[in-house]
């Protein structure tokens, strides 16, 4: 086991750790929901992504074969984490932010949690 | 070192845990339970894997790949219930 | 014809390498395989994918992924510092309305991505025409600064490789 | 090998889907496969009884041997009891048919498919997860069953049925875990075989497994205190259901029946009389609890749900001796029960449907009234045990075997002032039901005008088909009468067989497939898993 | 690591029975499905704890493995009560739709035309 | 068999099969239908008969057929001279009653059904008299009690009857199941069921500790059938059944019953104290009791009834005596009773039939309007009363003889005194009956005007009352048949000497002070009634009436009360009593040392321990706020997963993840049709309580775990280490156990997961066709605070994650048999993945765009796993036998085909199937309730406008139905 292969994956583990950690913490720190909301999606995302490097460099570099599963989980979590917060974050919104609180839309249509799409007025019934 | 780095990663992801259920025990409001029990779902697949490193084996990649996708689609679906009543409507 | 059997090429490409991550082991067995179910998907999940949205300028999309990479790993070690350092009193926390020029429902989906995995912004919601998107921003001192940013450093490369 | 033991599990079980799946929106093709899936059934249920005659055969699914698969045992319990399923399978499914009672919801006839597979197959295994698994596939299509055609009472009956029976399962699975972990086996021949030579310090753990296994198996027997489940579901179950229903209790009766003097009988030292001394008592008031209902019971269908809850409680007291001449008693009474429920049940269909109500106040008189009143006269005195039908021989057949000086006189007790306020109750019934009223006497007479002595003039009058099926099980209840001889002839070798432990086991373990591993078997059961297992050291296995 | 698991069936088992006993359908649910964690993990239990020992076979080494039997048992039980709890679920929203209320115990069977004195007639 | 004792049995067996006749014959007409139910009844007689002069030569007849032997029941007969001369009563009277019958029952009543009971009954008491074995009498006991409930009910229009036949049939059914009890234990004693052999051990039975028991028992059977004090008041109850049936059952036969049982088991038990004091006390008691009542009935069914309460008493109490002579009297007055009281039973109905009323009062001075029927009436009362030269007459003597010279508890008073009293109120209700019907002047105030009946109608008390002189003018010709049954009775033979002048006797003073005694009485009667009117006295139907409402009452509470529908009842009960059992069971024996060492907690796993008891607690402090419980109900889900993958096994991990999230799902659509918060019901003590009870249960699990965990064990499965490879063809030996070694048990789990989907299809169509469709429409179940139903940013993002994902669900199903995954967690990934398309764009939408028969497919995943097992049939191996092989094509390298991947995708196909068809269904409520379908995938494409104007491609949605 080369010394540099274990001091490498060490370290990334130690960051996801860390990462991981920080991102959770912001979970109960944070004030509000909105604030809290970017702790996850972020800190953790990248603790998450440093354990998956760890864990491909470690079968790599020490275990000896290349391991492709650590990218899909990579891809999939890319893929839904903001899906994820897109729809907490609606969420929240539509039970305590009232429309007059949040900056306008710039068109003639408001936030789609509030108004409908266009044409869809006589969609009721 | 590796090992020690492991078990100071396992604490790290466990206190998240730890914090992620201070969250979904208090709230207050519904859309911080989902987000806490979305992170709950990234650490676990952080644990998951650190604990594939720690065994050497890739048996339990499977288990980590189903809860990312599995964490998602339950995410999703707590937050369209609270959004709109029927899932899938 | 052609449509009909590969309805979306990239995606059969990205599936067949998702089989080959799957199986962890590339043989020409498994290359097969993958690509038979990268065509066969496809084909089954068509009709929920009824339109092929365009793509071009592959450096620009690289390039754009770089970006975006970089970008997360600021972003994350911004986020990190500012809730391990900062008071809570501290954080000014703002709404941001970013107008969009991008139509494409792809492009905007990227974006909204983008936006939320780099720094300090969440995307909360769209207009209900889709031309705008609703960002919060954890801490800010510069709104307008950061639509901009958003626009200048995301949006543009979006519009060029979706549009 | 004969394949035929698992044709009576395998037919409905195809035969279902198809019904199910293709059929479904054809009803008259839907009964022809239903009665003909059905006639086969009974044909092959024939075939499996004549050739039951001699030692218990062995089907070794997958070809692997006990214990180690899953095997069928056909003995001369089980091929009766698939012989009762599929008779009474046949006059229930001939009502539900003659009665349209199939066409009132969907899918009747697919669920009654699955019930008759998950029954036989309950009946036919060997193996205690597997008939866990057939448990759950009779119960859940009993629940479909249960809830035919729909409507307030019964699906709110229903939901408490799916509930308690939810709460059944999952201590069935307690008590499987418990016996898995005490004996390491599944089989139930393994299990008689591996109980009685556990050392003494796991006895605990035995104990505990049978004790939960008799509440599993009284829950679906409807023994007290867990019982109450069955008034509320049988009375708002599709009448022909709860004539098939008949069949369900007894499955929880055949497994204590099997189970029990199999793994747990009076000679294993870990159990002793524990279980005799438990089912006695619940099985007596049960017993109580079953007349107390009747004669206090204000409609119909419950008075007949509660006259079966004390039926069990008969057949119960005669198992709980765990002796050859109570288990042919036992048996007989179980075979005559079943007719009982199913006849009354029948009938309450065919008067309730007519009547519109199973209240039993005085109300006009219905169509055939003297035709109904005699079928319930019959069936009454069956169910009640009067003479001279198989009831009354059934429980004198019990009271004969209850001798035991502590049992006796509470066993005879119940069961005479049981059958006395039995025959009360349903004397009441009857002649509320079927006795003309009259303004006469100042009992009360239904408002309405219309004249009490009428029948209305609506009502259907029901066919042949639709009173054969009655007829046919007051019919089975004269046969089980007149041919009690033989049958309890047949029975009292049953039971010698039931109690036969050693012939089950080496019928079961002794035979089979020949087995491939079998020293490699003794080299892995040397080499066990769990007991060498190194504290979490890391391995380095590798992916293949 | 056994006293955990202990405990934490046991921590299901109460929860889940205090659940089922309550008076509503959607409690008894959710009581139901907490016993069938407990149960499954119970079950899984019988096979003994062990750790890094999945019962897939390796052909190249001669490994210990944990018993796969209670595995395969409490798979079984899974998707069973997967299906029990999807009809329970579905019987209780007919219940709740054919009825005021998702109350599980049923009413008082009396209904108009019963005559409680015809009892005493006998 | 002899031809004689085939000849028995046909005797038996004739009632039963004439019993067919009546029905059919009634078409032919009411004679023919007459005659021919007396054609088998005649018959009989003309049958037994035949066998007389041998019986009176001591012979006794036997035949025996096999019935159920294990019991020790037989079809066994024996015909001797008790059993002769009961047998001969019954089909004599049997024959009359037919003929009196016949006129007697207007044209409306259905005289079919008549003569079938009739028969029955008839059948029913010949089976008594001539039964060989204990428990066959015991059968055609409680079928005289059937029949004659029918009976007594005949007239279904009049409640007397319906209360009358229920009475009857609850005291005499009472009595005969308590004899069952009797019988069993004389069995038990004797060691046989066979009369012969119990009577033949007299001695044993007196001397055997359960003899009293067996006594009384016996006694009560006797008791209640006939009519004994305190059961007596059943009998004129039973009046309301139509005359022949009171002449027949009342008189002649059926109360008979219990005296001739008796009389029957007399060599068995008596001669006792216990049964002298017991049955010659009860006989005595009612013997006086029933005298006296029936002076009081006015109507003169009810006066004839009491009067044979009365007789049966003095019966009762002649057997009870046990001694010889009593026995002779006994069996002397049976013949006499019979005559006299069937002859005046027909009577009365004669009378009731003419003048339309049996009201004494309104009664008088038909000696001149129907003489002949005063003639045959006069001269049977005077036989009931005692009076000479009549046959009551001796019978009586012979009873006050046999009182004289009884001693009852050291006092020689009481009984003749007693039994003197019970005499002078005989004499007096018989004088009634004669001067008060037929005395006195011709009224004018008659219901109807009363005049003799046809000669078919008066022809059989008529040939009585022949009977009743002659028997009494030279009784010596009922000697013999005296001496037959006696001899019987006793066991030894008899000599009887009927005389009617035995010379002045003791008796013959106490006879005559019975005579002038009632004649006094009924003198002083119009007093004496008004007296009695006014006394205070316990009314035993009443007490019966309320006795039986209150047991009715009781049993209703308690059932009704226990059985209140109160499910968390149920299920405490049912929890509270495992538990208690189970620590029972456990506590009934030590359990051994541990023997495994524990394994560490390492911190993840306190951590996760933590989280699942927090969690577990929160659901249960939350569980009224669904939602929230909800959510952590996943985390429970999560952490569980996680502890399979720690505890080594990978294949639970996947499958409780996945199952949990389909769980949720269903919950969540499920949820938004119901309450979305659980109101507080019970109380504290009630939570209190079920705390407890949870507690336990949870610490008795707990404990039970934690024991065995620490112990080793045997297990089987290591033959299934050893053979998954080899013989499974499977390195994942999980699978291989679920899908070959136990592939039946996986079979029946598909199964349950199609009926699941067919209940629940059936469910929903049964809902939308019922009551809740109408709730649904009208109940607004929208809870959208948000407008948005498909965002963009989801339906895209499902555009590329379902394909992964339904590539990761066949990645799961192909390699499970080898690694973890399988059938069934592909289907369910397969599940989730169309879950997020369905999420993305709505169920109709996406349903629409591509038609899948989730029937079907459930369908064609049981019909494959079964026919893959049903495969092994070609190759002659049992069902599920799994074949698989290595296959090399060059370039691809070796790869496996193996049937149980066959068997793998019948489960993938069945899961996927039936989680679909759950969500179609309701989806489909949902629709109903009024939910509005889009057309387009996505709320709005903005690469689809035109600035904004106009209407987008997603704004059309329609409506289901
Ligand atoms: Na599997
Ligand atoms: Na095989």
């Amino acid at each position: 086991m080369p010394g540099y292969a274990e001091i490498l994956v060490s370290a990334f583990i130690v960051l996801g750790g860390l990462f991981g950690l920080v991102g959770s913490f912001g979970l109960i720190k944070l004030r509000d929901t909105m604030q809290r909301l970017h702790g996850p999606t972020k800190a953790t995302t990248l603790g998450i992504g440093s354990v998956l490097i760890a864990s491909m460099t470690f079968f790599y570099l020490i275990k000896g074969h290349v391991s492709f599963h650590e990218l899909l989980i990579t891809l999939f979590l890319f893929l839904t984490a903001p899906i994820t917060a897109n729809f907490i974050a609606k969420a929240y919104i539509t039970r305590h932010i009232r429309e007059q609180d949040l900056p306008a839309t710039s068109s003639d249509y408001g936030w789609s949690v509030y108004d409908d799409p266009p044409g869809k007025e006589t969609e009721e019934g | 070192m590796i090992t020690l780095a492991l078990l100071f990663a396992f604490v790290c992801f466990g206190l998240g845990l730890l914090f992620c259920l201070w969250r979904i025990t208090i709230g207050p409001d519904n859309a911080d339970r989902i987000l806490a029990l979305d992170t709950m779902v990234i650490n676990v697949i952080a644990l998951l894997v650190l604990y594939g490193v720690w065994k050497g084996t890739a048996i339990y990649f499977e288990a980590s790949m189903l809860v990312a996708m599995v964490g998602f689609v339950s995410s999703v679906a707590y937050c369209r219930f609270i959004l709109r009543g029927d899932i899938i409507e | 014809m052609r449509k009909r059997l590969i309805p979306h090429p990239l995606l059969s490409i990205m599936l067949t390498l998702v089989w080959l991550g799957l199986v962890n082991k590339v043989t020409l067995g498994n290359l097969l395989l993958g690509a038979l179910l990268g065509l066969i998907i496809p084909m089954i999940t068509a009709p929920y994918w009824p339109d092929r949205p365009k793509l071009s300028r592959p450096f620009t999309v690289v390039r754009y992924v770089l970006v975006v990479l970089w970008d997360i790993v600021v972003a994350n070690v911004q986020v990190a510092l500012m809730i391990l350092f900062k008071r809570n009193d501290d954080f000014r926390s703002e709404w941001v309305t970013v107008p969009l020029e991008l139509t494409s429902p792809e492009a905007i989906t990227v974006l909204a991505g983008t936006i939320t995995m780099t720094p300090g912004t969440v995307s909360a919601t769209l207009s209900a025409d889709g031309h705008a998107i609703l960002v919060h921003c954890l801490h800010t001192d510069d709104p307008e600064g950061d639509r901009d940013r958003i626009k200048a450093r995301y949006e543009r490369p979006l519009k060029e490789i979706f549009e | 090998m004969n394949h035929w033991i698992i044709a009576p599990v395998i037919l409905p079980a195809l035969l279902a889907p198809i019904i199910g799946f293709v059929m479904r929106h054809d009803i008259p093709l839907a009964r022809v496969a239903s009665l003909a899936g059905t006639g086969a059934l009974l044909a092959i249920a024939i075939g499996l009884f004549l050739s039951a005659g001699g030692d218990p055969q062995v089907y070794y699914l997958g070809d692997w041997p006990a214990p180690f698969g899953i095997v069928l045992v056909l003995d001369k319990l089980s091929a009766l009891m698939v012989l009762l399923t599929a008779v009474l399978a046949m006059i229930v499914l001939v009502h539900a048919v003659a009665t349209g009672w199939d066409a009132r919801g969907w899918h009747f006839h697919a669920l009654f498919q699955f019930q008759l597979m998950g029954v036989i197959g309950a009946f036919l295994t060997g193996d205690v997860f597997n008939l866990f698994v057939f448990f759950e596939i009779l119960l859940i299509a009993s629940y479909g069953l249960m809830i035919h055609s729909g409507g307030r009472k019964r699906m709110r009956a229903g939901l408490q049925y799916v509930v308690i029976n939810l709460a059944g399962s999952t201590l069935f699975l307690f008590a499987l875990g418990v016996i898995y972990a005490a004996t390491g086996t599944l089989n139930m021949a393994d299990l008689a075989q591996r109980i009685p030579e556990l050392p003494e310090g796991e006895a605990a753990l035995v104990r505990v497994a049978a004790i939960l296994l008799l509440v599993v198996f009284g829950l679906k027997a409807a023994l007290f205190p867990v019982h109450f489940w069955l008034p509320a579901t049988y009375s708002s179950a599709p009448a022909p259901v709860a004539a098939l229903f008949a069949i369900m209790t007894k499955v929880g009766a055949y497994a204590i029946i099997r189970v029990h003097s199999l793994a747990f009988g009076p000679d294993v030292a870990a159990t002793g009389g524990m279980i005799s001394d438990w089912l006695f008592p619940a099985a007596i008031i049960t017993i109580a609890v079953g007349a107390f209902g009747v004669l206090g019971a204000r409609r119909l269908m419950p008075l007949i749900a509660f006259s079966v809850v004390g039926s069990m409680g008969a057949l119960m007291v005669a198992v709980s001796a765990f002796e050859p001449a109570a288990m042919t008693a036992a048996l007989y009474y179980l075979v005559h029960s079943t007719f009982a429920a199913a006849a009354l049940f029948l009938l309450a269909d065919l008067v309730v449907s007519r009547r519109e109500s199973d209240v039993l106040t005085l109300r006009p008189a219905t169509v055939q009234n003297g035709l109904f009143a005699a079928l319930f006269f019959a069936a009454a005195i069956g169910m009640a045990g009067m003479p001279p039908l198989s009831g009354f021989l059934g429980k004198l057949m019990v009271l004969d075997a209850m001798r035991a000086p502590g049992q006796m006189p509470w066993a005879w007790a119940a069961i005479l002032i049981g059958s006395l306020m039995t025959i009360v109750g349903f004397a009441r019934a009857g002649s509320t039901l079927f006795w003309k009223p009259t303004a006469l006497s100042g009992e009360p007479v239904p408002d309405d005008g219309a004249d009490p002595a009428e029948p209305a003039p609506e009502q259907a009058r029901a066919g042949a088909a639709e009173i054969a099926p009655t007829m046919l099980s007051i019919a089975a209840l004269a046969l089980v009468t007149g041919f009690a001889g033989p049958l309890s002839g047949y029975m009292s070798d049953t039971s010698a067989q039931v109690f036969d432990r050693a012939g089950y086991v080496s019928a079961v373990l002794d035979g089979g497939p020949v087995k491939q591993a079998a020293e490699k078997d003794k080299k892995a059961e040397g080499a066990e898993p769990s007991q060498d297992a190194p504290a979490d050291e890391p391995a380095d296995g590798e992916d293949h | 690591m056994e006293f955990v698991v202990a405990s934490s069936v046991g921590a299901l088992t109460a929860a889940g029975v205090y659940l089922i006993l309550r008076l509503r359908a959607f409690a008894v649910i959710l009581g139901l499905a907490l016993l069938s964690y407990a149960v499954n993990v119970f079950l899984f239990a019988s096979g003994r704890l062990a750790i890094n020992m999945p019962p897939i076979l390796s052909p190249y080494e001669d490994l210990a493995y944990s018993d796969p039997l209670p595995q395969a048992l409490v798979l079984t039980a899974i998707v069973i009560s997967f299906g029990m709890t999807a009809v329970l679920v579905m019987v209780a929203l007919g219940a709740y739709l054919e009825s005021e209320d998702d109350r599980i115990d049923l009413e008082d069977e009396a209904e108009e035309g019963d005559a409680p004195g015809e009892v005493s007639k006998l | 068999m002899t031809d004689d004792s085939f000849s028995l049995i046909i005797i038996a067996l004739l009632p039963f099969l004439g019993a067919l006749v009546p029905g059919v014959m009634i078409r032919a007409g009411r004679n023919a239908c007459a005659i021919f139910t007396a054609l088998p009844t005649a018959l009989a007689l003309v049958m037994l008969l035949l066998h007389a002069p041998a019986v009176m030569d001591g012979e006794v007849i036997k035949a025996e057929l096999d019935w159920l032997p294990q019991l020790g029941l037989s079809a066994a007969f024996f015909l001797d001279g008790l059993g002769m001369l009961f047998a001969g009563m019954i089909l004599g009277v049997g024959l009359l009653i037919t003929l009196y019958a016949r006129f007697y029952l207007s044209g409306e009543d259905p005289m079919g059904q008549f003569y079938t009971y009739l028969l029955l009954f008839q059948g029913a008491m010949l089976g008594i008299v001539l039964s060989d074995n204990i428990l066959l009498l015991l059968i055609f006991w409680e079928l005289t009690s059937l029949s004659s409930f029918l009976l007594i009910g005949y007239w279904k229009h009049l409640p007397e009857g319906r209360q009358g036949a229920r009475m009857a049939l609850a005291v005499t059914g009472a009595g005969g199941l308590a004899m069952i009890g009797g019988m069993l234990i004389l069995g038990n004693i004797v060691g046989s069921y066979n009369l012969t052999d119990i009577l033949a051990a007299g001695e044993q039975i007196r001397a055997h500790e359960w003899y009293v028991p067996a006594l009384v028992l016996i006694l009560l059977g006797a008791f209640t059938k006939s009519a004994q004090f305190p059961f007596h008041f059943w009998l004129p109850h039973a009046m309301a059944a139509p005359t022949p049936v009171s002449a027949y059952l009342h008189s002649a036969t059926m109360v008979k019953a219990g005296v001739f049982l008796m009389a029957r088991m007399w060599p068995a038990l008596a001669g006792t104290p216990e049964w002298f004091y017991i049955v010659a006390s009860v006989g005595l008691i009612t013997m006086v009791l029933g005298a006296v009542i029936a002076l009081f009935k006015d109507d003169l069914k009810a006066l004839l009834a009491f009067s044979t309460v009365s007789h049966l008493g003095l019966l009762t109490m002649l057997l009870g005596f046990g001694t010889e002579a009593a026995a002779i009297a006994a069996v002397f007055h049976i013949i006499n009773h019979l005559t006299f009281k069937a002859a005046l039973f027909m009577t009365a109905g004669i009378v009731d039939h003419e003048a339309h009323t049996r009201d004494i009062k309104r009664l008088g001075g038909l000696a001149k309007l129907m003489p002949i029927t005063a003639v045959i009436g006069t001269i049977t009362a005077l036989s009931m009363a005692g009076i000479a030269p009549f046959n009551g007459f001796i019978s009586k003597e012979k009873m006050l003889e046999e009182a004289v010279h009884t001693v009852w508890w050291e006092n020689p008073w009481i009984v003749p005194a007693l039994a003197t009293l019970g005499a002078v109120f005989s004499v007096a209700y018989s004088l009634r009956f004669i001067f008060h019907v037929f005395g006195g002047k011709v009224r004018d105030d008659y219901p109807a005007k009363p005049h003799d009946p046809p000669f078919g109608m008066w022809a059989a008390p008529a040939l009585l009352t022949v009977l009743v002189v002659l028997i009494g003018v030279m009784p010596f010709l009922a000697e013999p048949v005296v001496n037959m049954a006696a001899t019987a009775v006793t066991g030894h033979e008899t000599h009887a000497h009927l005389k009617l002048w035995h010379g002045l006797t003791p008796a013959l003073y106490l006879s005559i002070i019975a005579v002038v005694g009632g004649a006094i009485l009924l003198a002083l009667h119009k007093p004496l009634d008004r007296a009695w009117i006014a006394a205070p006295r316990p009314e035993a139907k009443a007490i019966f009436d309320r006795l039986l409402a209150a047991l009715a009452g009781l049993a209703q509470r308690i059932s009704e009360g226990s059985h209140n529908g109160s499910m968390s009842r149920y299920l405490a009960i049912f929890v509270a009593a495992t538990t208690v059992l189970g620590y029972l069971a456990w506590s009934g024996s030590a359990a051994a040392a541990p023997s495994r060492e524990l394994l560490p907690i390492p911190p993840v796993v306190m951590v996760g321990w933590v989280l699942l008891l927090v969690a577990t607690a929160s659901v249960v402090i939350c569980h009224r706020n669904r939602f929230r419980a909800l959510v952590v109900i996943g985390v429970i889900g999560l952490i569980i997963s996680f502890g399979f993958v720690y505890l080594s096994a990978p294949d639970l991990a996947l499958t409780q993840i996945s199952v949990e999230t389909v769980t949720i799902m269903l919950l969540l659509l499920a949820l938004h049709f119901l309450p979305k918060a659980t109101p507080v019901e019970s109380g504290a003590a009630r939570r209190l309580r079920d705390g407890v009870i949870a507690l336990a249960a949870g610490a008795g699990v707990a404990a039970l775990a934690y024991v065995f965990m620490l112990r080793d064990v045997s297990t089987i499965s290591g033959f299934h280490l050893a053979n998954s490879y080899k013989g499974g063809g499977g390195t994942n030996v999980v699978n291989v156990i679920l899908v070959d070694f136990r592939g039946y048990d996986t079979y029946g789990e598909i199964i349950v997961l199609g009926i699941a989907g067919l209940i629940i299809f059936a469910l929903m169509e049964a809902l939308l066709n019922g009551p809740a469709a109408a709730k649904l429409r009208n109940t607004d179940y929208s809870q959208d605070r948000s407008r948005d139903r498909h965002p963009l940013m989801m339906v895209i993002a499902t555009r590329v994650m379902m394909p992964v994902a339904i590539m990761v669900g066949v990645y799961i199903f192909l390699r499970g048999h080898n690694q973890p995954g399988g059938g069934f967690v592909a289907g369910l990934v397969v599940s989730i993945a169309l879950l997020m398309q369905y999420m993305a764009s709505g169920f109709a939408w996406t349903q629409r765009r591509q038609q899948i028969e989730y029937h079907s497919m459930i369908g064609w995943g049981v019909v494959i796993a079964g026919l893959t097992g049903a495969g092994a049939w070609l190759g002659g191996k049992p069902f599920l036998t799994s074949g698989f092989d290595y296959y090399h094509f060059p370039p691809i390298e070796e790869f496996e085909l193996a049937t149980a991947m066959l068997f793998d995708l019948g489960v993938f196909l069945a899961v996927l199937g039936g989680v679909m068809l759950m969500l179609y269904s309701l989806s489909r409520i949902a629709r109903y309730a009024g939910e509005t379908v889009n057309v387009a995938p996505m709320d709005y494409d903005p690469s689809q406008d035109d600035g904004g104007e106009g209407p987008g491609k997603s704004d059309q949605t329609e409506r289901e139905r």
